[in-house]
């Protein structure tokens, strides 16, 4: 099993949602991150002071997935997420050693 | 025997209210402006001088700026009048013909009230609760007291100079724009000023405490009138306009130089044309409120925008830059384009011909500032010797919330 | 026959649209308390109210409070104004001389609605907003309506009894109090009352809501005067000035007893002010008003105090240990500090060798309190064994927002 | 010669603030329901509004609607009375006798004010902000203007055809309503508009406009009698019962059909109920009030509902179903239910055997309707070819506040 | 050592964490996320509109434990976090390599 | 690669965060977290009651760095964050498995 933590746009988080669904990946978690990358920032204005504020709002995905379900997750992902402009986000994969549904105490692959 | 009005008293009344509510609307004003951290700090400074001055006006304020001339030099009023004995039912001819004397002391308290709230936000963040109100009991009496006195109180020296000032440029603007001014000075700067982002941490909010200002100000100007007539209507009307112009003039100019037009720029804006219009409001018409207004957007811009960049003062929410400035253009402003057509009690301004009116003005400006700078600072320097000014670098940086109030804004 | 007094309509017109903003301003200043999840359910039991006894009011509420005693007792309005019939342009010389009965009328209103927006304090959290609906029906018919026949109805017969009452003390506030107190008892404790951190979600909410309170008072207090002049200026004064003085008393004993000086009780304490003051504010004067919004602070302070060591009683927001108490104190102080010198048409207190009116204020008290407690203890009874009062668990720990109104207050 | 009242003028002038109140409350409750980040474009919106048709009132667009009628077809006000020339303390017989002509100019200044105002809602979230300035200057002077003129001017035609708005249903509700549907049609839909989420971000905001509003509209409908007297008591309470039945009946309808009786849908049943009793108030008495704000509650919920399954047009926060239907069906129900008993000034309707008022209400419905809808079309293709009505794809996503005004709301 | 995630109920967090903190783990660091899974949504309304919103608001709960308490803390989590119904949330154990204490630079085991 | 889940002082960031940048490594991502450790928590006040918050605000940083490269980021942030105080955090390693960049698709380093 594998945890797929993926950092996007946070205007994009519906469409890879449903894009994910749609393939059967239901289960997910999502919060609310500030990133900071390529992209440059933001000018914000403060009264009669210009700004640049260098963290940017994204939204962080995680789910966790069967190890044969990890292309299929990173390429929806890619592909409903991406814009093409700088700023569209990275993936990483972490290996996950355990599961536990805490309803049930069941483990592994059944759990997830 | 002076008989009273109803409509006049009703007038004052609802008045008074509304620029009681202007206080809070400082406080939501300034802690939008604030970081999270901050913003109960902030709201609690304008809740607590409310409560305050609310007494000391009762007990001696009002006494001190607007009773009989003490000693005859026009500087303090006397002692006869604490715990408003002898202010009741019955008109003070002096002041307000046609309404109870109580009536005119609670309309005045208010402005005796809103003027050290006004202060606050020149050392938002980092001033001590436990100073803070001693500072304000010392403040209102030995500065604003005397200077409502001068310009106000029957006998005080600038009024007997002639010079105008319909709302309280001269009394509430001024000095407490100076006394921001001493008080960015001597408190020093914020940890992490010119360094770390301090973005409000909630416009909507300071964009309602403006709103709420606009609305109160109407009770501020127009109640100053005393009386519900066309006198009242000029000031509501030229009120209404002067802060328009200034909204709009600092959008325009903010737009043009630098960037976009900002919420908070606009609704700043509006402010330093209220500021402005102040102490001109029941003197001059229509048009030239719009002068004025406008003038204040730019003059204030500008002040901010220099204050930024050529100063390392941390004048944090730019209380001499907007309330400063703004009102001694309008209490010079008054000089010039005043008019007897407006009010037959005024005199005309530099426009129409009298070059004596704008002297006094500008004397009043220097005399009231001068005294508000150099007052503001000695009682600074002594309450920083004895209780000290500040709190400790780590409640700063922890913030004011917790650590002078045990409490947190938002769960 | 009377005839109307344009400024004495315009200030009761204006004080009923400042008490109206204060149904709101409790829905507010509670909202703010609540945990994030019941923000909206409390709010809009605030406005739901206002909309339900803005009709109530009208079509039987007035004449079963005001209208033409019913068989002589003083205990209940007959049905004679039912859907305002006969209530129109022409003044009732019983209640106000010299404005339009229908003035009066819908001022009044506006206190029969912010009473029971009151209690909504000691239930919030866990009311089912269904039932909720059919309490304050019921409520503010056979117990509002008839206490304010009492006190302030023609022939009422706390009315006859002397009993001083000026904007509410016992009509609101007493009345409000002890409903509170039977309600909290009887619906229970909310889950995870005493071991759950149950902090305000949003603080400054809660100020705004005490700023719109504080502002909105001066209509409930001085409007009460039903003409524009100095009875009005000195409820004006003195609801300031015990507001002010409340605040400060709380401050003060919360910052030795305990803790830090927070925002939410400097801003109680100006609530539990403004509550004592309100029977008293046309009897008393000034610096009487120091002494009684003091009290008020201290006695509610304690109250809560002891409620929150000493018992288990989850009155969630303390509307009895705030308006209960607070109003309880304010109606034995007019009996104690109430002066004809202030109000030609009350009567002299305790301090001025009266020892009649304290009596009969206490009568009041006891009697309106119980009544007010029984009765709403007996709705509270018969609904929930019909409708049922309480959410389910699930719903509580859910939410009322969600489960109730099917909304999230926030994104 | 008409001697200046000053009961009548405090009236007018508190009521012209609370007026002014208003717009920013319009702000605030659509603040509360757009996207978290199109937060402040809309309360700027709001804000800059008011600032610039205050200046563009006394400059010329009071003179447009109120002046003397310019060539006599009651179509437009000439420009006699450009920069509020001859409009000063003297009453204007043929608008308000008792009130200095300043008084009833600075009133009506807040009506042009929030009128365009309320369109704004229609185009939420995606309206260029420079454009936005141009269309409210063109708007106002080209639609709202002359409409005033028609119903109101001296000469007008609709009020020489004898239609009654008494405090804004046609100039007010109507020019808005429909001017948000040639809105929401020419710019076209929100991206994401049907698919993504966009609840609103903020829903106590939402209802502390809402409250505002309530209070506010007080000012609005009493104040619209131009006298402190019977009149506008009449129109306080009718306002006070309208709103009351229009939340109640949308709370009743939603929780029948559909769901759960949620507070942004009781609040907006408020305010439906308040545009409905606008053009009525100063004719009706309170039952029929209930009437005209029930029925405001049901027609908007429905107007909403049908929008929403029926049709793709994204009036996003539903200012026609709002506005729109809910003064159509007041300014018609005002043709039903006009009473002379109410008001002498004006005539009975169809209840009571006069077939003809109603004829002319249904004529100024469809003349102001169509005038405002077709205008506005216009002024909108022509700002859409030259200036561009919409921000890019790119900006609507990111939001308006930080590509439009360079801010965040909150931090 | 490890490094347990577990996306809980929002309600039970302060259960769990006095569990925890019984069972002497005190260090734990906490925030709010949104997630999907099997519990369908909650259904909102907007006007006259209904709308189901799918990502219901949970907290997430990290702590990294020694390898000998993980089982420990896993129990901990269940027991106090159930509720019996669907939406009583996941554990991830996940691998640590290295742990730093910051103040003191201080590594491994002690550091926790 | 790694994974470096940094828990600082809020109050910190900007510092890490600069300093960070200077060093060369600009990508990364934050959130807001709430946080239980040795430190004891703050006392806070509800009109008469006084009561303990034991979960501190704190911030964490994560961020994915090549192997080579996790000592000097450690030591950027243990630097930057310490005020020598208790509560100034905790850094975590995790193994990486694998990083796509969602714009492109790249993968490995170079899409760190
Ligand atoms: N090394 C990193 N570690 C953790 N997060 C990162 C790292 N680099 C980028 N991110 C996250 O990814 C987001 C997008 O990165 P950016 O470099 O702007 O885009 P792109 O990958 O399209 O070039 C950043 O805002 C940040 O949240
Ligand atoms: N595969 C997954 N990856 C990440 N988070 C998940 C996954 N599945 C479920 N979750 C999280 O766990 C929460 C509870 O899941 P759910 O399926 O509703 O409950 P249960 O495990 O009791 O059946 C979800 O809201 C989501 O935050
Ligand atoms: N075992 C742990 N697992 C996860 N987070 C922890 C753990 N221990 C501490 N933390 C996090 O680190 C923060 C600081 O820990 P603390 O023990 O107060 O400081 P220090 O490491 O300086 O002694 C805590 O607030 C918490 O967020």
């Amino acid at each position: 099993m594998k945890k797929i933590e993926a950092i996007i746009r946070s205007e994009k988080l519906g469409d890879i949602k449903n894009a994910l669904a749609v393939a059967g990946f239901i289960g997910l978690t999502t919060y609310e991150v500030k990133g900071r990358g390529r992209q440059k920032g933001i000018m914000l204005q403060y009264r009669t002071q210009e700004y640049r504020v260098d963290m940017l709002a994204k939204t962080k995905i995680e789910l966790v997935v069967d190890d044969p379900d990890v292309e299929k997750v990173v390429e929806i992902i890619c592909k409903s997420g991406q814009t093409g402009n700088i700023g569209d986000g990275k993936i990483f994969i972490l290996p996950i050693e355990e599961i536990i549904r805490v309803r049930t105490g069941e483990r592994g692959k059944g759990a997830i | 025997m002076d008989t009273i009005n109803g409509a006049d008293t009703v007038w004052v009344l609802i008045s008074a209210a509304l620029v009681m509510l202007m206080t809070p609307a400082v406080g939501l004003f300034y802690g939008g402006m604030v970081r999270k951290k901050n913003v109960l700090a902030i709201i609690t400074q304008s809740f607590i001088v409310l409560a305050l001055i609310s007494i000391q006006w009762i007990l001696f304020g009002y006494s001190l700026a607007f009773g009989p001339d003490a000693g005859g030099h026009g500087l303090i009023g006397g002692l006869q009048w604490i715990g408003l004995n002898g202010v009741g039912a019955a008109p003070d001819p002096n002041y307000a013909p046609t309404i109870p004397a109580s009536v005119f002391m609670i309309y005045q308290a208010m402005f005796a009230i809103i003027t050290p709230v006004l202060i606050t936000g020149a050392f938002a963040d980092r001033m001590k609760f436990s100073t803070f109100i001693v500072f304000t009991l010392l403040w209102t009496t030995i500065v604003y007291d005397p200077i409502a006195h001068w310009v106000w109180g029957t006998g005080g020296w600038l009024r007997e100079l002639g010079v105008l000032d319909f709302a309280g440029g001269l009394v509430v603007h001024i000095s407490a724009g100076l006394a921001a001014l001493a008080a960015a000075i001597i408190i020093g700067k914020r940890i992490g000023f010119k360094s770390e982002n301090m973005a409000p941490h909630n416009v909507p909010m300071t964009i309602l405490g403006g709103i709420l200002l606009w609305f109160g100000w109407f009770g501020f100007n127009a109640g100053s009138a005393l009386t519900a007539g066309s006198l009242a209507a000029n000031a509501f009307i030229v009120t209404n306009t002067s802060a328009a112009a200034g909204a709009l003039s600092w959008m325009a100019i903010s737009w043009k130089h630098g960037g976009k037009p900002n919420a908070l720029g606009i609704v700043t804006g509006g402010v330093a044309g209220l500021a402005a219009i102040t102490p001109a409001s029941g003197f001059v018409g229509p048009l030239w409120a719009i002068v004025i207004g406008a003038g204040a957007g730019l003059l204030c811009y500008f002040a901010m925008h220099f204050k930024n960049k050529k100063t390392n003062i941390d004048d944090s929410l730019d209380v001499f830059a907007c309330h400063g400035v703004g009102s001694a253009w309008g209490v010079i402003a008054t000089g010039i384009f005043a008019s007897e057509a407006i009010n037959s009690a005024g005199v005309n301004g530099l426009i129409f011909g009298n070059y004596v009116l704008i002297q006094s003005q500008i004397i009043a400006v220097i005399a009231t500032g001068l005294y508000s700078l150099v007052v503001t600072a000695i009682i600074l320097k002594v309450l920083d010797a004895t209780m000290g000014l500040r709190v400790t670098d780590n409640e700063e940086i922890e913030g004011l919330d917790i650590t002078q109030h045990g409490e947190k804004a938002y769960v």
